[in-house]
């Protein structure tokens, strides 16, 4: 009755005699799909002809259960799509209900958030360059990168009292203050970060291996790029801009100092180098605004129960992997009447078709490792 | 452009579309029939270059179906909304996954979801649901199961 | 020349794949870079976060009495309906009727540490324990009643 | 003196002493294939552990601490589940097939053993053409891999099956010309002959440039022979998830495991005989007291110190490096690797002839 059974069954006798292609199921549990990803291959030998994925394994409907949900609650259910950058799922939806209710965020709660979103960008590219570098088969860096990972996950605990899904964004600003040892605590973070940097070059990035099966992989022109909706990394590794954070910037974003990071190969080496220069920026970001946290308020006054004015409603944010959209319908009650989220992971696999077909089996890995792929944020 | 540059440029394009007021961007309400030449104008025309559609989705309004199309272009950054209202007993509605990649996937995700039918999609088949499924679309509002849903 | 660049080629890729080794070696024989961590021997010099989101509790004072008016606040707060709140009526010494908690179940199964019940409690009744080690053999376990038996309100609570 | 070749004199004499010839050939027989399996499981254990601490240093852990002193029964215990698992065979599967690609890929490894000589005077067949033996040999090993991914009837299987096949069959070439090297400055086949060839320096030193082409391309080679990092696509867990050891479990993966490092032992063993000096200590110059230093130390140690550094550089590698993709696999062996150890050994050659070696 499910699809899956109907594969399998095709799939044993296997090849089709004549072109001598044969289907092979990638997932839903595979090493590299990190995650219940399933795609299934056509392959003349080790060529890709066709990548087909299939989702829907760990799809909770997270937008039909926000339906029942208040405009306090439902931000939680956000960490649960990306969860390696909750903290700016969250965000995005604050920013959507402060939208739609015209609250005024302190200054001290929009550098606190801005402080927040930056570390998780960090984080995750952290766990994407270990997870990516297993893929191709090199395991050490997994742990060197989980090092660094990890005390920002240590800062994460003690200011926000989690280490992955926090739940630290309200509308109107933060849940809690900051911890009196955020600030030194990201600041030795830094400088740890700031002595292993090079330590990336040396195990990944330089190695002839490694750069070998990254360059001319995945090859994405910037016209595909958009037409295919991609966002984030995927698109800078293009060469077109499509930052947020710049376009159209929210919070405090438009006066801050960085660079929108492009470069202009396409293939996966030009992904991996954003993403690598994107955690930089970021560390750029971070130490021009540790120092400078104003004081106040870290949460707006606000309503007990929030009600949302007739109308719809919609934020982009730069996640980690790229754009998120949070679109809100509301008929004015205290619940949304429809939510969408548009998540950066599902049109960034989109496009894995078109990249991959005529590369080898080997190549799907890498660019599936460099498109970024989180599973729960592309079946939401 | 601006919304009301846009909005000057659009009617010129389609005199019958309407435009609902209070949103962020221009949005346009459209007839079904009419958006596949429209979504081929606003892709093509140099001055609006339309190439980046970066939400696609379906409200069910209990009465009817709307989708909603949110597209923006990467050259002039200006965003437009573009609403289509369908029927909601037989949705339907020409696809745009010609002119947008990103589009067959999300059509195919709306039409698991909400049922709506796309003509001339290239592979309009389940993505997120398991084969054979059988029952109402899960995002409508007269959806439920008893077995997997909570209610609080 | 073709040569030159072969060699040349050669070389590069010996000297890339060395640095990495280099690297490697480092961590091979520095022993002190190790950051393990080897949690269940470590319990007693484990130091959680005082802000980590453990488990809600309810706090008792020495008199066995808890700050909760059985408003349900967090239960109308939270997302997952952990929680739940069974009120009675209690007959203060001047005949008063007063309404006051019987029990406060919490579903340890359901709950997602998010921290929403805490935030709307008007009274500080509740708050969140640093506690982890949370697996038990029967799921029965995770429901828990968080009033302690026979404990009354505080005074001056309201 | 309580060396290796003493003890097995002793056994021999007395084993003359009570029984007949015959008998004692066949008792010899039968000890030395103990000693063998013997080595086999204490190797199995050693290298495991040594593989799961060297990863363990190289990414910051701590690595097996639990199950003994200092985690030294680990690789024990793990054994003992393997043993007990259930060894499954799919129901698709050539059943005769999928049962002795196991056994064949563990019979070809103690074959190996055979020529190597693990002390002075201690090696079980010293035949005249043992080098040959080893590469002759050594690709019977791909029968087995092949058995295996073509029997379990799963694609993945047979896709990492086909891979071995073609990376095994390209590296013999280089592996055995860079062996070449050696055989033709030294001028014999026979192991002992190629040890004591060495007796006043080993062939890494006195053999110069080309000595050292060799030496890495032998050890990139072989490396990829033995289906370890960075050249492991007939296992490759990221896209194939094992390989051509998907279906199997229990001791028949077990098996193939314990393969896998005998056979990277053995190749290490050869390593070490051919470029390292076997069993010769490090000597420098003659009769100073460094040397005799050095000849104190036993010629077993002195072989299993060597095998077992190369066995780390092996290791070593597999924790540094990402994998290959199979054409670059390929390109690697056609395009760089064959060239070069064919015109270092028309090199080596040239200085055999005109003795430019010392």
């Amino acid at each position: 009755m499910y699809r899956q059974t109907e594969i399998i069954k095709e799939a044993v006798p296997g090849s089709n005699g004549e072109t001598g292609e044969f289907t092979i199921n990638v997932g839903p549990q595979h090493p590299a799909t990190h995650g219940v990803l399933h795609l299934v291959i056509t392959l003349s030998g080790e060529t890709i002809k066709k990548v087909e994925p299939h989702l829907g394994y760990i799809h909770r409907s997270i937008e039909k259960m926000c339906e029942s949900l208040t405009y306090r609650q439902f931000i939680y259910v956000t960490s649960r799509m990306d969860y390696l950058s909750s903290h700016i799922n969250n965000h995005a939806c604050a920013l959507c209900v402060e939208k739609g209710m015209q609250i005024e965020v302190p200054p001290r709660a929009r550098v606190i958030r801005v402080l927040m979103d930056e570390l998780t960008r960090i984080a995750s590219h952290e766990l994407w360059w270990g997870a990516m570098a297993m893929d191709l088969g090199a395991f050490t860096p997994f742990f060197h990168a989980f090092r660094e990972r990890e005390s920002i996950n240590d800062i994460m605990e003690e200011t926000c009292g989690a280490r992955l899904t926090m739940n630290y964004m309200v509308p109107g600003g933060v849940m809690q203050d900051i911890h009196p040892n955020f600030q030194k605590r990201v600041k030795e973070f830094i400088r740890l970060y700031k002595r292993k940097i090079d330590e990336y070059d040396e195990l990944v990035t330089g190695n002839i291996i490694f750069q070998n099966r990254m360059k001319g992989v995945g090859v994405l022109t910037p016209e595909d790029a958009v037409s295919y909706g991609c966002s984030g990394p995927v698109t800078r590794g293009s060469g077109v801009s499509s930052d947020i954070r710049k376009l159209y910037p929210y919070e405090i974003y438009d006066k801050l100092e960085f660079d929108e990071v492009l470069e202009t190969g396409g293939d996966s080496f030009a992904r991996y180098l954003v993403r690598i220069r994107e955690m930089q920026q970021s560390i750029r970001i971070i130490e021009q605004l540790i120092d400078q946290i104003p004081e106040g308020d870290f949460q707006a006054k606000t309503k007990a129960v929030l009600k949302l004015p007739k109308g719809e409603f919609y934020t982009r944010v730069e996640t980690a992997r790229g754009e998120l959209g949070v679109y809100i319908v509301s008929e004015g009650g205290t619940t949304p009447y429809r939510i969408k989220f548009r998540s950066p992971g599902f049109s960034n696999l989109s496009v894995l078709d078109h990249i991959a077909r005529g590369s080898k089996i080997g190549d799907l890995v890498a660019m599936m490792g460099t498109l970024d792929l989180v599973i729960p944020d592309i079946d939401r | 452009m601006t919304n009301e540059e846009l909005k000057i440029k659009i009617t010129e394009l389609l005199p019958a579309a309407s435009f609902e007021e209070g949103g962020e961007w221009l949005t346009i309400s459209i007839e079904p029939g009419d958006w596949l030449s429209l979504a081929q104008q606003l892709r093509k025309d140099e001055a609006l270059f339309f190439d980046y559609l970066f939400c696609l989705t379906c409200v069910d309004w209990k009465t009817h179906l709307s989708m909603v199309y949110h597209l923006s272009s990467t050259q002039y950054r200006h965003t437009i909304v573009v609403k289509a209202k369908l029927d909601r007993n037989k949705p339907e509605i020409e696809t745009v996954s010609q002119i947008w990649r990103t589009a067959e996937f999300h059509e195919r995700e709306v039409y698991e979801m909400f049922g709506v039918n796309f003509r001339n999609h290239p592979d309009l088949r389940l993505l997120i649901l398991p084969d054979g499924w059988e029952g109402k679309n899960p995002l409508r509002k007269d959806f439920e199961d008893p077995v997997n849903m909570i209610r609080l | 020349m073709f040569i030159v660049k072969y060699i040349k080629d050669v070389w590069g890729a010996i000297a890339s794949l060395a640095t990495g080794m280099k690297r490697t070696l480092y961590y091979f024989t520095h022993h002190k870079e190790i950051i393990t961590q080897e949690y269940p021997d470590n319990r007693d010099s484990l130091v959680m976060a005082e802000r980590f989101k453990g488990e809600v509790v309810m706090p008792h004072d020495e008199k066995n009495e808890h700050r909760c008016t059985g408003c349900t606040a967090c239960e109308l707060a939270c997302p997952n309906g952990t929680i739940k709140v069974i009120t009675k009526f209690d007959i203060s010494p001047e005949g008063k009727k007063k309404k006051a908690i019987d029990k406060l179940v919490y579903h340890l199964e359901l709950c997602t540490m998010c921290n929403l019940c805490v935030e709307a409690c008007p009274s500080d009744a509740i708050k969140m324990a640093q506690t982890f080690e949370h697996s038990v053999y029967d799921r029965k376990q995770l429901t828990k009643i968080l009033n302690h038996p026979g404990s009354k309100i505080m005074e001056g609570v309201e | 003196m309580w060396s290796l070749s003493h003890i097995a004199n002793e056994i021999h004499t007395w084993l003359s002493n009570t029984f007949n010839p015959t008998w004692t050939q066949i008792i010899e027989m039968v000890l030395a294939g103990v000693a063998v399996i013997g080595l086999f499981a204490a190797l199995g254990l050693v290298l495991v552990l040594m593989e799961r601490r060297v990863a363990a240093w190289i990414q910051i852990r701590l690595g097996p601490n639990r199950v003994g002193p200092f985690g030294l029964l680990q690789s024990m215990a793990d054994t003992l589940k393997l043993i007990v698992k259930e060894g499954l065979t799919p129901d698709g599967a050539d059943k005769v097939m999928f049962n002795v690609a196991p056994f064949i890929a563990m019979i070809v490894a103690m074959l190996l053993m055979a020529p190597i000589a693990f002390a002075k005077d201690f090696q079980l067949w010293d035949l005249n053409i043992g080098v040959l033996f080893v590469t002759a040999i050594s690709s019977i090993m791909v029968i087995s891999i092949l058995m295996a991914g073509w029997s379990s009837n799963n694609k993945y299987s047979l896709m990492g099956a086909m891979r071995s096949g073609a990376q095994i069959v390209s590296y013999e070439l280089s592996a055995g010309l860079s062996i070449m090297t050696i055989v033709v400055l030294t001028g014999s086949l026979q192991v002992s002959d190629i040890i004591h060839s060495q007796a006043n320096g080993w062939w890494i030193f006195k053999g110069h440039v080309p000595v050292w082409i060799a030496f890495i391309t032998f050890i990139i080679a072989v490396t990829a022979e033995t289906n370890r990092a960075p050249f492991d696509l007939a296992e490759a867990e990221s896209e194939l998830t094992a390989g051509f050891h998907t279906e199997y479990s229990g001791m028949k993966f077990a098996l193939f495991f314990l393969a896998e490092y005998i056979n990277v032992f053995i190749v290490c063993a050869i390593g070490a005989t051919l470029f390292l000096g076997g069993w010769m200590p490090l000597h420098f110059g003659s009769g100073n007291a460094f040397n005799h230093a050095m000849d104190y130390i036993p010629s077993s140690i002195w072989f299993f110190g060597k095998t077992f550094l190369l066995i780390f550089l092996i290791m070593w590698f597999r924790w540094t490096f990402p994998r290959l993709r199979i054409d670059q696999l390929l390109n690697l062996e056609w395009k760089y690797l064959l060239p070069i150890s064919m015109v270092n050994l028309l090199v080596t050659t040239a200085m055999a002839i005109l003795g430019w070696h010392f």
